[in-house]
């Protein structure tokens, strides 16, 4: 059943490769909060209501609904439709994130530690790759706040993949944390559009030596 | 005690004789012996022009340098006899204090505020210092040769002929010291004081200036650094054993001899190019270190 | 008081007092506030003192190393709160622009609290990812094109960072689920990671340094902290480089003293002596480089934050720590007289400066004294730290990595010297702006920063033995 | 500006008082003096009690002048900057002094610092002027250079003795290798004595401090350089070949700073060479001390010792009379340009003696101090050629030869600075409307040049007085005829000064009543000489600079006429003084290693997408060093 929704993962890892409407990307946000949520759900050992309703939060709420909603206002705010600009094609960059998965697929292969799901692994360093791929190769500061989410995703697998469990409190920290970085970044996004007259990241080089 | 009166009556004549036979060797009669002394008396009772440029240094200036000069006629022997005021390592000083002549020469030829001047004292200075390594390395091998670091200890033991030591090292040292006469004494071929073109002087263009007393001072200065190196280089031929009567002989001898040559070399030879002059006076060092040399194998330090 | 100042009690009174700063319309009421806060910090920082290595809330304990922080925290708190104050004075800022400003300084320097305080690994990244935040408001402060720019650069590369540091968490728990060692605390994690795979151990530092680093201000993640201490007002670029800068430390010296109890600790070294000469290396190129005082200043902070990591790598604990709290006092008092420079050249340019000496005695003096601590030489504290960390790298088997450091070393004290005398003494030959003078009230102004500077040569060479003893406590987290 | 420094000027004469009492007391009783600081011992040995005097001496000369230099100080300062330039005048003297009494590395290395921090503070003093900035930041960039030699040699001790005291340096010296040690300390102590090659701070420092501090640092503060080299030289038991290496780098230093001397167009820069050459001198008596001691010479090892302290105490007193003399010539004229002056002595007459005097003096030349300095250094040299081994016979050749050649050079350079700057007629306006200064700026340095008078006279006393040093430097006591030899030599030194004054007064007497008429300065014909027919100060170097062209390097730019110019224009001609060790060695070096540097600075592009880029790289290079097992 996981391995059903790892697969998807993955398959939204791929599509975020070829994607060049940015509506699109947060579309695949949604998604993959969606799909982090059925594996969080089928991967728990022991479901606890507090848990459950914990894990329902971040990943339904948060990252399916409440992200994509918000980059979506953000991106009607400022006039963006897609990326225009790319220093890779769409036949790179798939290509690109084909490589990683398949890398991150040897990487987990050849790790020999019981308490590792593979499958979780592999996805999850794939998405971090991939995130930060995107943040490397595109030119919209949306696009590399699109990134850092994607990352953040596979950062959420790894956890499941290793298994641990932060304590509660640890983990509502996080969770706040990560959600007003967010927050905090949407608002700068706006910021920087209304202040630079652009939301190209190489205008936003003033600060150098 | 002796030395110093060799020495001053050796400067009376000295020059007298060296423009003698330069005289006689052109086919002249020439001043006499003594024209030099009477120069010199004259100027002493002259009065003195002065430039309204110089200050008190170039007034004091010929005082010092005859001072030293005088000093350093203190420290030479006479054969066995012991000099006014011999001590340890006193060639030291004796170099030193022809220094301090040179010195206070180039600031007084500086203080006229003279292109030429300039020029002349800035020569003195180079070749001054460059003739200094020779003398000490020369005076240097004697001492090791000797055992001994005075003046007077050294002559007490050193002569030319005298039982083991070598000729050739005397003759070399002899033709040196000569040298750094002739050059301390801006004679031939360093220094023409013949010359009458002020841009190819050294001493005389550095004296331009002075006049009376100082000029004076200054002239038997010289005669008495002339008479000062006879008496170094007669002291090689003193022997210990010989009485006073002969040694005196033998010293005014050579003295003459010294001055003859300089009065045949000044005939003969033309001065140098100026370029050339620190090459020739660096030659006098590479010699002197081939007596350092020879010395060390001498005292079978030195196994070739 | 102190049975009463519970950690707790502390946050919750920080969250009431932000809350009211923000509501807070008068003047008086925020320097009130301002002041009731600072005096909470102090007396949890004097309740930590006293109730050492005890567990009071679940996963926060204080130890020397705590308690040394906080009272660097509550200095240098205290001064940038009152210069605070008086930069909004002469910006004229409006008073609601000023209650948001105190608000989110409050909640930055309690969430440093926070970080100093955390026993549990988690908790230390999340009250660091809650510093980013609050410090993005202080860094945004200014609010013009830098200030964006910077914020964004800041928030940004500080997720990106702080996500990789989570995931160097993560593979630290993998190398713990092998054994028993489930409970992510440094106490647990201590007793076990002795058992744990080595390599994993080694994967996980690697992320957590290289995530923090952003905090500490070192390679490789360095840059937005420049851009961020260029962009901030000058009092916040001080705590950036201070307190935050300890925050970071703390961090990585903790997790550094975790690790260090296994077979790793020549490795662990190692890699700090490579990240810290890689900062001083930067920060070379870069002082070489610099037009902007303020970076100079910053840059300057990457070099000190390098040595720290080569204090610690080549096991001169004692003066990482020395080093780390001088710097914090010298580069704050700098950045403090900056805002001086900004106000009497209105350019961050050094080439603007010139002739400080007389525009600005007083000033002028602040400079010079904190150039010595910057560099590092008698009778400055620092010079001692320097001198304890550089010996004992060369007396380590890795005492040709000094071969590298200490001509970097000297190229950096050249080039911040070159800079600094010329804005002391080039002459001035400017428009009418620049041809501006210090007031009397800045004169006075300069006062916290010579006493900031004092504590730097008291620290180094006059510090009582039993604060000598606490700071050598402190820097062993682990007997 | 001028009260500050007085405060400053009255707690430096406490300082000196203070220290000064244990230290004569040390040179008296022959006991060291020793105390516990803190956790730290200070110990004070004959030599270094002489150095306190020392130190003393130079720094209460260098304040009661810099009180008064500075009430004459045109400039408008601010209080921060005199309470500046007070408290390091003030921390220099103490520092100075904590060198010299300190018994372990640590304290030396602190005092080091400090003394080349708080040196560096009173460089900057001028430092409105471009140049004098530069050559601070330059100065305080090579000391700390230097001074990490210090510091690698405490990593050294520290790491495998436990500790780092003086007695632990002499046992690790002992159970090492002796280099590793002695060698990076060597490099911090000739770094800061000006040894050729690293001597090139030197004459830039120097002509940019204001003189109180020049006479100060080359008199006082370079010496300290000079003390660490026999300290740790004799803390590990100076062999033959550790006195070789001294020697021959003292020869080097010597003749190479007195060319360049001669070289120098500005006074200042000339008395710094000049400093180099002494300081050349020294080390290389303490070279030939060394050698001594290894072929077991004892009269040599005296001798040169003797030498370096008498040349010690000379060049301190004389050095602060000729930079105060450059400093009053400063401030009348505002030029150190030797080009520019000339004629000084008829408007600065009181100064101008001083100058001539203490030219004298540093020229060693009869009848000053510099002579019965130098004159051990000729005999340890000379004893030296008559030792019996062909190769330590040579060594003594050398030092004589570099003796007689730094004298005849020196002879050079200071006709130059006084015939140049002094004499003749005034080149510019600027030396006809200077006049001497308040007579109290004279008083340090008459007081100074009484002291170099009184060791010209009475070296065998100072010898005697200073015999406990000398035993403590070379364990061995003074012979007694080398005591006659001084005495004898300081007898002559009167003598001479007597009779050069009795001659003076007959030849007043022989001359008062004859008729002196004045006139200009012959011309040989020429009517309308003036000043600027005058050997300048570059002809006047130029024939010696020609001989010595590979180790001097002066830059001359001129363009010359070409045949096809049918009007020639308007021509300058321009020399510039630069040093060879700087301008072909260090600032290549420095430009280099700028440039690599500079061309690092691509990472800070404010491009962020390349700031997150570095994290993986760091991970990456991390990873694959630990896997190729770098780390």
């Amino acid at each position: 059943m996981e391995t059903i929704f790892i697969i998807l993962f993955v398959l939204t890892l791929l599509y975020i490769g070829m994607a060049d409407r940015l509506s699109t990307l947060v579309r695949i946000l949604g998604v993959q909060g969606i799909l982090l949520f059925a594996t969080a759900f089928v991967a728990l050992d022991k479901v606890d209501a507090l848990n459950l309703s914990f894990i329902l939060i971040e990943t339904i709420l948060v990252k399916g609904l409440l992200i994509p909603a918000m980059l979506r206002r953000t991106l009607q705010r400022n006039g963006i439709v897609r990326e225009t600009e790319h220093t890779v094609t769409q036949f790179q960059s798939l290509l690109v994130v084909t490589v990683i998965i398949v890398l991150s697929f040897i990487l987990a292969n050849s790790i020999h530690q019981p308490h590792l799901r593979i499958g979780y692994f592999t996805a999850s360093i794939s998405a971090v790759f991939v995130g930060l791929f995107i943040v490397m190769t595109r030119m919209k500061i949306i696009t590399h706040m699109i990134g850092y989410l994607i990352l953040e995703n596979g950062i959420f697998l790894l956890s499941l993949a290793v298994g641990n469990e932060m304590p509660l409190a640890v983990n509502t920290a996080i969770l706040l944390d990560l959600l007003t970085s967010v927050l905090l970044l949407a608002f700068l996004v706006d910021k920087v559009g209304e202040t630079f007259q652009t939301v190209n990241v190489h205008d936003l080089n003033e600060l150098n030596d | 005690m002796i030395a110093l009166v060799v020495i001053l009556v050796v400067a009376l004549f000295f020059i007298g004789i060296v423009n003698r036979t330069k005289s006689l060797l052109g086919g002249r009669v020439g001043p006499g012996l003594f024209q030099h002394v009477h120069d010199v008396v004259r100027l002493f009772r002259k009065g003195a022009v002065i430039s309204t440029t110089s200050s008190i240094v170039f007034r004091l200036a010929p005082t010092i340098s005859f001072v030293a000069i005088l000093m350093a006629c203190t420290l030479i022997p006479f054969g066995t006899q012991p000099a006014l005021l011999p001590f340890q390592y006193d060639v030291v000083a004796f170099a030193y204090l022809l220094a301090l002549s040179r010195f206070v020469m180039i600031l007084a030829a500086l203080d006229t505020g003279s292109p030429f001047e300039g020029m002349g004292a800035n020569r003195e200075g180079i070749y001054g210092m460059l003739v200094e390594p020779a003398f000490f390395v020369v005076f240097g091998s004697l001492a090791i040769l000797t055992g001994h670091t005075s003046f007077t200890e050294l002559f007490s033991t050193l002569h030319v002929g005298s039982g083991g030591v070598s000729i050739l090292i005397s003759v070399l040292a002899v033709y040196v010291i000569l040298q750094i006469a002739m050059i301390e004494s801006s004679r031939l071929p360093i220094d023409d004081p013949k010359t009458h073109l002020e841009l190819t002087m050294i001493h005389e263009v550095m004296i331009l200036d002075h006049s009376g007393f100082d000029l004076g001072l200054i002239m038997v200065s010289s005669s008495m650094k002339f008479a000062l190196f006879g008496l170094l280089l007669a002291n090689f031929h003193l022997t210990p054993s010989a009485p006073l009567w002969l040694l005196l002989i033998i010293a005014f001898g050579v003295n003459i001899v010294f001055a003859m040559t300089v009065g045949a070399i000044e005939s003969f030879r033309a001065r140098n190019r100026m370029k050339r002059n620190p090459q020739f006076i660096l030659t006098l060092t590479s010699v002197a270190v081939l007596i350092y040399f020879s010395v060390l194998i001498l005292t079978n330090k030195l196994v070739l | 008081m102190n049975t009463l100042m519970h950690p707790y009690v502390f946050f919750a009174g920080a969250a009431i007092i932000a809350g009211l700063l923000i509501i807070a319309r008068t003047m008086s009421a925020q320097i009130l506030l301002l002041a009731s806060y600072i005096v909470l910090l102090a007396s949890l920082t004097w309740h930590e003192f006293t109730t050492l290595n005890v567990i009071e809330a679940q996963y926060l304990k204080a130890d020397p190393l705590t308690v040394t922080l906080l009272s660097v925290l509550t200095i240098l708190g205290a001064v940038a709160a009152f210069q605070g104050v008086l930069y909004a004075k002469h910006r004229g800022d409006s008073i609601s622009h000023l209650a948001l400003h105190n608000a989110a300084l409050v909640g930055f320097l309690s969430m440093l609290v926070g970080v100093y305080l955390s026993r549990h690994i988690g908790l230390v990244w999340a009250f660091l990812e809650a510093s980013t935040l609050t410090a993005a408001v202080l860094i945004y402060h200014n609010r013009n094109r830098n200030s964006v720019e910077a914020t964004w650069k800041y928030v940004f590369v500080c997720s990106i960072g702080i996500a990789i540091a989570f995931a160097g968490i993560l593979f630290l728990s993998i190398a713990g689920s092998a054994t028993d060692a489930h409970d992510l605390s440094f106490e647990a994690l201590r007793a076990g990671a002795h058992t744990m795979d080595p390599t994993w151990l080694k994967i996980s530092f690697l992320f957590l340094l290289a995530g923090f680093s952003v905090k500490l201000g070192v390679v490789p993640l360095f840059n937005v902290d420049i851009d961020a201490k260029d962009a901030a007002p000058s009092h916040i670029s001080a705590l950036l480089s201070s307190v935050l800068m300890n925050a970071g430390f703390s961090a990585v010296y903790r997790i550094y003293s975790v690790y260090s109890g296994t077979s790793i600790r020549p490795w662990l070294n190692s890699v700090l002596l490579l990240c810290g000469t890689l900062s001083i290396l930067a920060a070379a190129v870069y002082i070489l480089k610099v037009k902007n005082l303020k970076r100079l200043l910053a840059y300057s902070s990457l070099e000190h934050a390098g040595i720290v990591l080569i204090a610690v790598g080549s096991g001169a604990w004692f003066a990482a720590l020395l080093h780390l709290v001088l710097h914090s006092f010298a580069k704050s008092a700098m950045f403090l007289q900056y805002g001086h420079y900004f106000r009497l050249t209105k350019s961050k340019k050094i080439n603007a400066g010139g002739d400080y000496l007389s525009a600005h005695p007083a000033g002028a003096g602040v400079f010079i004294v904190g150039l010595l601590a910057l560099c590092a030489v008698p009778p400055m504290g620092t010079f001692l730290s320097e001198m304890l960390a550089l010996t004992t790298l060369l007396g380590t088997a890795w005492w040709w990595w000094a071969l590298i450091i200490i001509p970097l070393l000297a190229v950096i004290l050249w080039a911040m010297t070159k800079r600094i005398v010329s804005i002391l003494y080039r002459p001035r030959h400017h428009t009418s702006v620049n041809g501006s003078r210090a007031t009397m009230s800045m004169a006075m102004e300069t006062i916290p920063q010579y006493a900031l500077l004092a504590v730097v040569i008291w620290l180094g060479f006059f510090a009582p033995p039993a604060v000598v003893d606490f700071l050598h406590r402190a820097s062993i987290l682990h007997p | 500006m001028r009260l500050t420094f007085m405060v400053a000027c009255v707690v430096s004469l406490v300082i000196a008082f203070v220290t000064s009492i244990p230290a004569v007391t040390v040179l008296v009783t022959g006991m060291a003096w020793s105390a516990d600081i803190g956790s730290v011992t200070y110990v004070a040995d004959s030599f270094s009690a002489f150095m306190v005097l020392v130190i003393n001496t130079g720094s209460v000369l260098a304040a009661l002048y810099g009180v008064r230099y500075l009430a004459d100080d045109p400039d408008g300062r601010s209080l921060t900057e005199s309470i500046l330039h007070g408290t390091s005048f003030v921390a220099l003297h103490a520092a100075m002094i904590g060198v010299v009494i300190s018994s372990d590395l640590y304290s030396l290395f602190y005092f080091w610092e400090a003394m080349s921090i708080s040196s560096f503070l009173l460089v900057l003093f001028d430092a409105r002027q471009t140049k004098a900035r530069t050559a601070a930041i330059r100065y305080i960039l090579q000391m700390h250079i230097g001074a990490v030699g210090i510091l690698v040699a405490i990593g050294f001790v520290s790491s495998a003795m436990g500790g780092v005291t003086y007695s632990l340096v002499h046992d690790y010296a002992a159970s090492h290798q002796t280099w590793i040690v002695l060698l990076p300390l060597a490099v911090a102590f000739a770094m800061k004595a000006g040894l050729f090659p690293l001597h090139s701070w030197l004459p830039d420092t120097h002509a940019a401090a204001p003189s109180h501090v020049s006479g100060l640092m080359s008199g006082v503060m370079i010496k300290l350089g000079a003390y660490g080299l026999i300290r740790f030289g004799l803390l590990t038991d100076p062999s033959t070949e550790l006195g070789t290496v001294l020697l021959v780098i003292g020869i080097a230093t010597a003749l190479f700073g007195i060319v360049n001397a001669i070289g120098q167009r500005d006074l200042k820069k000339l008395l710094a060479y000049s400093s180099v050459e002494n300081m050349g001198l020294i080390v290389m008596s303490v070279g030939m001390a060394f050698i001594a001691r290894g072929i077991d010479a004892p009269y040599i090892e005296i001798a040169a010792w003797s030498g370096v302290v008498l040349h010690i105490l000379h060049h301190m007193l004389i050095k602060a009379v000729l930079f105060q003399s450059a400093g009053n010539i400063l401030h009348g004229t505002h030029t150190r340009d030797l080009n520019n002056l000339g004629g000084l002595i008829h408007t600065m007459p009181g100064t101008v003696n001083l100058l001539l005097l203490g030219g004298l003096g540093i020229s060693a030349l009869p009848g000053s101090s510099g002579f019965v300095s130098e004159f051990p250094m000729y005999i340890s040299g000379i004893k030296t050629m008559m030792m019996s081994s062909t190769s330590i016979s040579m060594l003594g050749v050398f030092s004589v030869v570099t003796l007689c050649l730094a004298g005849g050079f020196a002879i050079i350079a200071f006709t130059k600075a006084i015939g140049i700057g002094a004499l003749g007629t005034a080149r510019t306006k600027a030396p006809l409307t200077a006049h001497d200064p308040h007579w109290t700026t004279r008083f340090p340095q008459w007081l100074a040049f009484g002291g170099a008078l009184f060791i010209a006279v009475a070296p065998g006393m100072f010898i005697r007085a200073l015999s406990g040093v000398l035993y403590g430097l070379s364990e061995k006591h003074i012979p007694h005829d080398l005591l006659t030899t001084l005495d004898t030599v300081g007898i002559g030194q009167a003598v001479l000064i007597i009779v050069v004054g009795i001659v003076w007064l007959l030849r007043m007497l022989a001359t008062r009543t004859k008729p002196v008429a004045e006139g200009p300065t012959w011309g040989c014909g020429f009517q309308e000489g003036d000043a600027r027919i005058q050997y300048t100060a570059t002809t006047y170097a130029d024939s010696t600079i020609e001989i010595m062209s590979p180790v001097t390097d002066v830059s001359v730019s001129y363009r010359h006429i070409d045949p096809a110019d049918m009007f020639p224009r308007t021509r300058s001609y321009h020399t510039e003084e630069k040093d060879l060790i700087a301008n072909k060695v260090f600032d290549p070096l420095a430009i280099g290693v700028e440039r690599v540097l500079r061309a690092l600075a691509v990472l800070q592009s404010g491009n962020m997408r390349s700031y997150i880029l570095y994290a993986f790289v760091f991970i990456v290079v991390v990873v694959v060093l630990t896997l190729a097992e770098v780390l």
